[in-house]
């Protein structure tokens, strides 16, 4: 029965049907960039697209994970479904990584309404960014209702990941007035919720107030959706201890609705699809490429030449995409 | 106990405590303080390691440099046995080897010998009667690496002669040829009673070894002075102490008297002592024998290298105080006595296997006991630094106080004439008789506790596995031994024993005689049986 | 030939010496130049290494401020450290048994220890005690349980210590003070000692027991308790031992275990409670693992340092206040299940420096630890290995005998010196509760954990069986194996049940109330859970009822619902 | 590079709390180049193996100390069997008496490593096996 024998077809049939085992193997297919991903995810795509998307992010040690699993015993309460997609950086120089979200979401460990897939950022060729948005692609296909992405700190990678959900939550805390500075460009732009964890510590008010103004000062004119602050205390020991987090749902909520009722979340999708196809055609056209030049050793011709001063990298990729490009349309 | 009381200096804080003595008989404190380095003059009387007096040991790196030779003591009566045991100790990670000799070898007879009868390779001693049984023994090993003891005495020169005899077969040249022969017959005289020749010979033939080695085997020990003994047989620290060193001093006179140059043969000389129970006292032993070598050496003997000062020392754990009770206590007493004798600064060191009081030692006791000693080796941390205890108010106090007592032993040996004379008039046995007698007393007073013993006692049924020898091994070496006569030529064995007779007689160095001999396949009866003839035997008059 | 040489040379290939490995083994210098720690030791240490030392000030004699030569004058002159056991396995009754048998094999001390069900404060009928209670200690879910464990000892005369270290602390010295009187002591007269230090708890996985809030409530109510009413009883055990075990080095070992203490101290203090009236009772427990003299060392450093921190910083009068009272637990962590007898050398060497340090009360750690709960034979022969050291080997002799030796005061200046520099990097984190709070300590264990594992990969560290003289793995554990019976366990998870049946439900809710009620008036909670005990409420409903008061959930493992709602 | 990393479930089982072990090999693991998802403590034989489906482990690694291996082994067994994942390697660390191994593996785990285990042994073990079982 070794779900590793089943075809493409038959795995993608099996995760429609809201089987684990095969949604977990496809998942690991996706991120092995194995050759047959491709197959299933067009399998699955016609079956997705309906989930409400959330993405967090923020640097280490910002509660994101505690965040996350009150998220999900509030979404649960209204019985949704829920998927995570929990995204921890991979050690540069092993390629390993440790990844210990579960330890945080235990209290679902035996809810069979909640998927939760831990991946490791890896060194993607294609870039994080493409092996997450089919992560969720296939856990909305298995029938989840939510999704939940969680990615670390604010690189480009983070913010393309974000890009794939509806809602974007940044989770700060406290004594990042310097991140926050930095992140006035990145991340602010695209959070439609900024959620000030650990408001219980010192300087909490300080920070708020401080944010609503990074707020208000990165505002483009004309009526949209103005990204709220939100104050929370999420890692507590106590739950009565826990401060926030329903309105903080509530917020998302209103997130979701303000997104329907205007028709952004066409525009959304739009900006979704729009993500994805960039980073598929990436991915696939650097693969073809690759392949192509393959044993023909002219990739170190290539970089030879350009080292020795008598060409350079856009003359050489204008050359390649010319050749190789020219091939595969003439099939 | 009241904290204010001591304040106005009115009350002795140690009022009502029992008074506390060692195994020697010295009473102990039961504080120490800086008071005693008041008479100390630290460049006079400690110095730095590898210095003049040596208190803190005799080279200057110690255990950094290279560590002590973990040095196992073991024989199985069959040499082949034997050779395959000493292998296995090796690979294990042993760096040297004792190896004990079978009773006939030691009383100086073949296995042949009707008084051998039944003793053949018994008691975890290997028997020795030809060149051969040294082939067997050790077959395989490289001679110029590894280091032998040989627990031998009054019949070193004919094992030496053996040894020298392999050593020219297999091309291994004397001089890279390591490794030490017990050779003390004073303390056989003294406690162990396997002697045969009276003193004056037995001292001349271990004359003869030192001149040998001291010219041919550069790296070999011809001597190991040894308290070991003594102490076994009942005396107290303190006096395997003094008896030690004076016998070694006595050796000494009598090599220099004989013409040979003490700078020559002194660092030839090496020591082999006990590590008791008691652990410090067992550390400021070795401590204060150091200072005395030194001391007497340079200013006594007017010894001028260094090398003839070092008190190099080889240690056995205590054997007499496992007990065939519980004997897994003895691992815990083993252990501890091993970690004093590092603390103490020994060149090398025999752990013994803790079921050694109940059999000959299994392979799996023996690696034990193997172990132990590398565990101290390279998980204690006790090996980082050298001479750890220096300092100790205790230790420096107990060092200086040994080194007083032993020097009233010393005149009192004088005063009765001398080792010899000492022997002859039974001081030794005398002293070492009344130590035991009262160790003895102590335990069954209960004063001393041996838990296990007299302490903790318990039923219990001890099945453990005896390694025995096999009971057709001695008929076996009985025919190999006649075999072995019958291919000699008879007439070359007769001209060699004329030739030893003679030189036995002549005063000449019996040692190149006795290689040629052993060459021709005389055993070793036959050479002590010559010896016997021109030296006579000698007999103790019973001391009571 | 005497013996088939066919044979022989046979055997003679099996055993070829390996040359190369010999020489290697001949010539190796110590594995490392370096303590356990990590500190560099030089070649020689001399009397140059001591100039400016003033003996009064800095070392003193034995039972002199600072004490680092020992709290007594005449140490083991006086006495003998307390050679203790522990014990605790299967149910009460198994567990008196094997207490009784140590006490007739010469055991001068009991220490009873908890299972993780237990300690984690829950009844033995909790869905998560089926599988284990009584697997690694005992269970005291009630009062008939601590009859039960109590037996026929006579408690005036032995010194007892109940080894649980969690919340459940509390409780258990309900149970015990409950019992006792019951029995007819004054437990104004009891000796004894009860680990309760629920904060060094949450390193050993018992974190949903001991929140920060809740370990220094219900650890100060018990250290206030005894404080006022058992003048004799040792109400406090702050286990640096267990910290060490997380990997952490000697230094770190006495810096974090202070600072814990004084989490404790600080709260008593902040409930009026006067430093010389309790800090005569405050009791520490050591690891002494492998590295002989740095161990050593870290035991005299500890002593000066407590005597100064209390005297400096606390303003401690009465000099037994000052003394740094210590048992020892030799290292687990140091032993290992390969060549497992081994381990008895381990041991001794550990047990040698405890005495060495001048220890109050030892415990040896049991050969067969690495592989199972220790046997009979196993107990017996860790307390061999002490009564050899104390009664054959000559070192009880004096008080402090390596003191002097320039190493050795060396060394204890250097962990003084390191341990000041951590005590420190905590003061500026904004001290214990706060590193403890944010996880730096977590974090801090964590590393020095991997730490450990890689300098035994690296053969930085050397440890014979592991990574240098390895052999054959044995097959069967010398001298057998502990099981532990399943029967046993049952008929204590049916005997809760029973009780919680058959007790008089008024007294137990009054009982029960009085106990929140305390809880929540900031009252100590000892007396009410001596009354609640002796109303048959169980550990889990004590420790729940006061949970809830503090905003926890009833159950540690939320899955049982509140009885009390 | 990215594909075919090992997927290694880490757990401690039941209420022993000695999780050190556990946390000192997740991480020698990474430092090995597997990703290692850590459970931490007091999990159940269900909850190991759900997390072992959902992440599609290739190896279930769990730590004992307290001499409940033989309890909780056969029931993660029964378990895997149950959830059909007899293609995941089941490992155990910890103390337990060498008399215990023979049982433990007639109870279907893969293989056990003592403590003073080198991280090479289990690191190699672990690459080679698991790399079977993916095949």
């Amino acid at each position: 029965m070794g779900i590793k024998d089943l075809s493409p077809k038959e795995l993608a049939q099996r995760v429609l049907s809201g089987d684990r085992r095969a949604a977990a193997r496809v998942i690991t297919l996706v991120e092995d960039q194995s050759d047959n991903a491709n197959e299933m995810m067009k399998e699955l795509f016609p079956h997705t697209g309906r989930s409400m998307i959330i993405g967090l992010t923020g640097s280490g040690g910002s509660g994101k994970s505690t965040l996350i699993d009150h998220l999900i015993s509030r979404f649960r309460a209204m019985g949704k479904t829920v998927g995570v997609v929990a995204v921890d950086p991979s050690s540069p120089f092993s390629g390993g990584a440790l990844l210990g979200d579960r330890i945080r979401f235990q209290s679902h460990s035996m809810d069979d309404g909640v998927y939760i897939r831990s991946m490791g950022s890896r060194g993607y060729l294609g870039g994080l960014a493409r092996a997450t948005a089919d992560v969720v692609r296939v856990m909305e296909a298995m029938g989840n209702e939510v999704i939940i992405i969680e990615t670390l700190g604010a690189g480009q990678d983070e913010i393309d990941i974000i890009h794939v959900a509806q809602t974007c939550l940044l989770v700060l805390t406290p004594g990042m007035g310097d991140d926050i500075q930095a992140m006035k460009a990145g991340i602010m732009e695209i959070a439609d919720l900024i959620v000030l964890n650990k408001a219980d510590l010192d300087g909490a008010n300080l920070c708020l107030r401080g944010l609503e103004a990074a707020v208000h000062y990165g505002l483009g004119e004309g009526p949209g959706w103005i990204p709220k602050v939100m104050p929370t205390v999420a890692c507590a020991s106590k739950s009565i201890d826990v401060q926030g987090v329903d309105d903080l749902v509530k917020g998302i909520m209103e997130h979701q609705e303000f997104l329907y009722e205007t028709r952004k979340i066409d525009e959304v999708r739009a900006n979704r699809i729009e993500q994805e196809l960039g980073l598929v055609f990436k991915d696939e056209v650097e693969k073809v490429v690759f392949a192509g030049l393959k044993g023909t050793g002219k990739k170190q011709g290539y970089i030879e030449s350009i080292r020795a001063g008598d060409n350079d990298p856009y003359s050489v990729v204008e050359e390649v995409l010319a050749t190789f490009l020219k091939v595969e349309n003439l099939e | 106990m009241n904290h204010n009381e001591h304040e106005d200096g009115k009350v002795d804080p140690y009022a009502g405590l029992d008074p506390v003595v060692n195994m020697s008989g010295l009473e102990i404190e039961p504080l120490y303080g800086p008071d005693v380095f008041e008479e100390t003059d630290f460049a006079r009387d400690m110095g730095r390691p590898g210095e003049y007096p040596f208190v803190r040991g005799v080279y200057p790196t110690m255990y950094r440099g290279r560590p002590w030779t973990i040095r196992q003591l073991m024989s199985l009566g069959p040499p082949q046995e034997c050779n395959q045991r000493i292998h296995h100790l090796v690979n294990m990670g042993a760096t040297g080897i004792s190896l004990c000799l079978d009773m006939p070898t030691i009383m100086g007879r073949d296995s042949d010998d009707p008084m051998a009868e039944g003793e053949v390779g018994r008691c975890g001693g290997v028997a020795i009667d030809t060149i051969q049984d040294m082939r067997d023994l050790l077959a395989g090993l490289d001679l110029s690496k590894i280091s032998i003891n040989f627990v031998s005495n009054s019949q070193s020169t004919v094992i030496l002669a053996m040894f020298c005899a392999l050593g020219l077969e297999l091309g291994t040249d004397w001089e890279l040829l390591s490794g030490t022969m017990q050779n003390d017959i004073l303390k056989e005289y003294q406690a162990q009673k396997s002697y045969y020749f009276p003193p004056e010979p037995s001292v001349r033939l271990i004359l003869d070894t030192i001149a040998f080695c001291t010219r041919n085997l550069p790296k070999f020990n011809p001597i190991s002075i040894s308290g070991y003994h003594l102490a076994s047989a009942g005396a107290t620290p303190i006096q395997e102490l003094a008896f030690t060193l004076s016998n070694g001093f006595y050796y000494v006179e009598k090599a220099i008297e004989a013409g040979l140059d003490i700078d020559e043969f002194a660092p030839r000389l090496s020591f082999f002592f006990k590590a008791h129970n008691d652990f410090f006292e067992n550390v400021a032993k070795f401590r204060a024998a150091r200072r005395i070598w030194a001391r007497t050496m340079k200013e006594k003997f007017g010894a001028r290298n260094p090398a003839s000062w070092r008190f190099r020392v080889h240690t056995q754990t205590s054997g007499s105080s496992l007990t065939a009770q519980q004997m897994e206590n003895n691992i815990i007493r083993t252990t501890v006595q091993a970690l004093s004798a590092v603390m103490a600064g020994t060149q090398s060191l025999h752990t013994n296997a803790h079921d050694e009081a109940l059999s000959i030692p299994t392979e799996r006791s023996e690696k034990l006991a193997l172990r132990t000693q590398q565990i101290l080796l390279y998980e204690s941390g006790a090996a980082s630094t050298i001479d750890p205890l220096a300092g100790s108010y205790y230790v420096e106090a107990l060092t200086q106080r040994m080194e007083a007592e032993c020097e009233d032993i010393f005149r009192t040996i004088a005063d009765m004439g001398g080792v010899v004379a000492g022997i002859e008039k039974g001081y030794f046995q005398r002293e070492i008789a009344e130590s035991a007698f009262r160790y003895q007393e102590s335990l069954e007073r209960g004063e001393r506790v041996v838990v296990g013993l007299n302490r903790y006692v318990e039923e219990e049924e001890t099945e453990i596995q005896l390694r025995e020898v096999d009971p057709d091994f001695e008929k076996n070496k009985i025919a190999a031994l006649k075999a072995f006569k019958e291919q000699r030529d008879p007439e070359q064995i007769r001209k060699r024993a004329e030739e030893l007779r003679s030189v036995c007689e002549s005063g000449e160095n019996v040692m190149p005689v006795l290689i040629r001999a052993v060459q021709e396949g005389m055993t070793l009866g036959e050479s002590v049986a010559q010896m016997k003839d021109v030296f006579g035997v000698y007999r103790e008059q019973a001391i009571f | 030939m005497s013996t088939d040489p066919s044979s022989s040379t046979k055997t003679k290939e099996q055993r070829r010496v390996n040359w190369d490995a010999y020489l290697q083994a001949y010539y190796e210098k110590p594995a490392s130049t370096r303590t356990w720690s990590g500190y560099d030791v030089k070649e020689i240490y001399t009397p140059l290494d001591r100039t400016g030392e003033s003996y009064e000030k800095d070392i003193g004699d034995a039972g002199e401020y600072p004490f680092t030569r020992g709290l007594h004058r005449d140490m083991f002159r006086g006495r003998y450290w307390t050679r203790r056991e522990v014990v605790g396995i299967g149910s009460p009754a198994d567990t008196h048994e094997r207490a009784a048998y140590c006490f007739q094999n010469g055991a001068t001390g009991l220490n009873t220890i908890a299972d993780v069900t237990y300690e984690m404060g829950l009844d033995a009928d909790h869905p998560w005690a089926q599988n284990e209670v009584g697997l690694t200690g005992v269970n005291i879910s009630h009062i008939q349980d601590m009859e039960t464990l109590v037996g026929d000892i006579p408690l005036d005369k032995v010194s007892w210590s109940l080894i649980t270290a969690s919340t459940a602390a509390a409780p258990t010295m309900a149970q015990y003070v409950a019992v006792a009187r019951d029995k007819g002591y004054d437990i104004s007269k009891l000796r004894g000692s009860i680990q309760n230090d629920p904060i060094h708890f949450r390193y050993c996985g018992f974190r949903p027991a001991c929140p920060l809030d809740l370990s220094i409530k219900l650890g100060s109510d018990v250290m206030e308790f005894c404080t006022r009413e058992m003048p004799k009883w040792y109400y406090t055990t702050v286990n640096m031992y267990d910290l060490r075990e997380q990997g952490i080095t000697a230094p770190q070992e006495i810096a974090y275990g202070f600072g814990i203490a004084m989490c404790y101290i600080d709260e008593l203090i902040r409930r009026g409670l006067d430093i010389d009236d309790f800090a005569p009772r405050f009791t520490f427990y050591v690891s002494c693992h492998i590295d002989l003299f740095e161990e050593l060392a870290k035991i005299r450093a500890a002593r000066r340092m407590w005597a100064r921190l209390m005297k400096e910083k606390y303003g401690a009068k009465n000099p037994r206040s000052m003394q740094f009272r210590f048992a020892v637990h030799t290292a687990g962590c140091s032993l290992i299940p390969q060549q497992p007898l081994n381990n008895l050398v381990r041991i001794a060497f550990e047990a040698l420096t405890a005495v060495f340090g001048g220890v109050q009360s030892l415990h040896c750690c049991s050969y067969d630890e690495p592989m199972c709960l220790p046997t009979e034979k196993g107990h017996l022969q860790a307390l061999r290995t002490q009564q050899i050291i104390a009664y054959e080997t000559g070192v009880t002799n004096v008080a402090d005998p390596l003191g002097g030796s320039y190493y050795v005061e060396s060394l204890t200046d250097k962990m003084e010196e390191e341990a000041l520099r951590y005590m420190k990097e905590v003061e500026d984190l904004g001290g214990m509760e706060e590193a403890i709070r944010t996880e730096w300590l977590d974090h801090r264990f964590e590393q020095e954990a991997v730490k450990r594992q890689k300098e035994v990969d690296d053969l930085e560290k050397l440890v014979v069986g592991v990574n240098v003289f390895t052999s054959e793995p044995e097959k069967t554990t010398p001298l057998g194996v502990q099981r532990v019976s399943k029967t046993s366990a049952k008929s204590q998870i049916d005997a809760v049940k029973k009780l919680k049946m058959a007790r008089d439900p008024n007294r137990w809710k009054e009982a029960v109330a009085r106990l929140r009620d305390d809880a929540a008036d900031g009252k100590n909670t000892i007396p009410a859970m001596v009354e609640a005990t002796k109303a048959f409420a169980t550990t889990g409903e004590m420790l729940g009822a006061v949970r809830e008061v503090f905003g926890y959930s009833f159950d540690p493992m939320n899955i049982l619902n509140s009885p009390f709602a | 590079m990215s594909a075919g990393k090992i997927k290694v479930i880490l757990s401690k089982v039941g209420l022993d709390g000695h999780d050190r072990g556990a946390k000192v090999v997740a991480s020698v693991l990474r430092s090995a180049g597997m990703e290692v998802v850590y459970l931490g403590m007091f999990q159940t034989p269900e909850s190991i193996v759900k997390a072992a489906i959902d992440e599609d482990a290739d190896v279930i690694g769990v730590s004992y100390l307290s001499g409940e291996h033989l309890v909780f082994t056969p029931l993660i067994v029964q378990e895997m069997k149950a959830q059909g994942l007899e293609d995941v390697l089941f490992v155990a660390g910890g103390s337990f008496p060498p008399e215990d191994i023979p049982t433990m593996k007639a109870m279907g785990i893969d293989e056990v490593f003592r403590g003073g285990s080198l991280s090479e042994d289990f690191v190699n073990y672990i690459r080679s096996r698991a790399g079977e079982k993916e095949a």
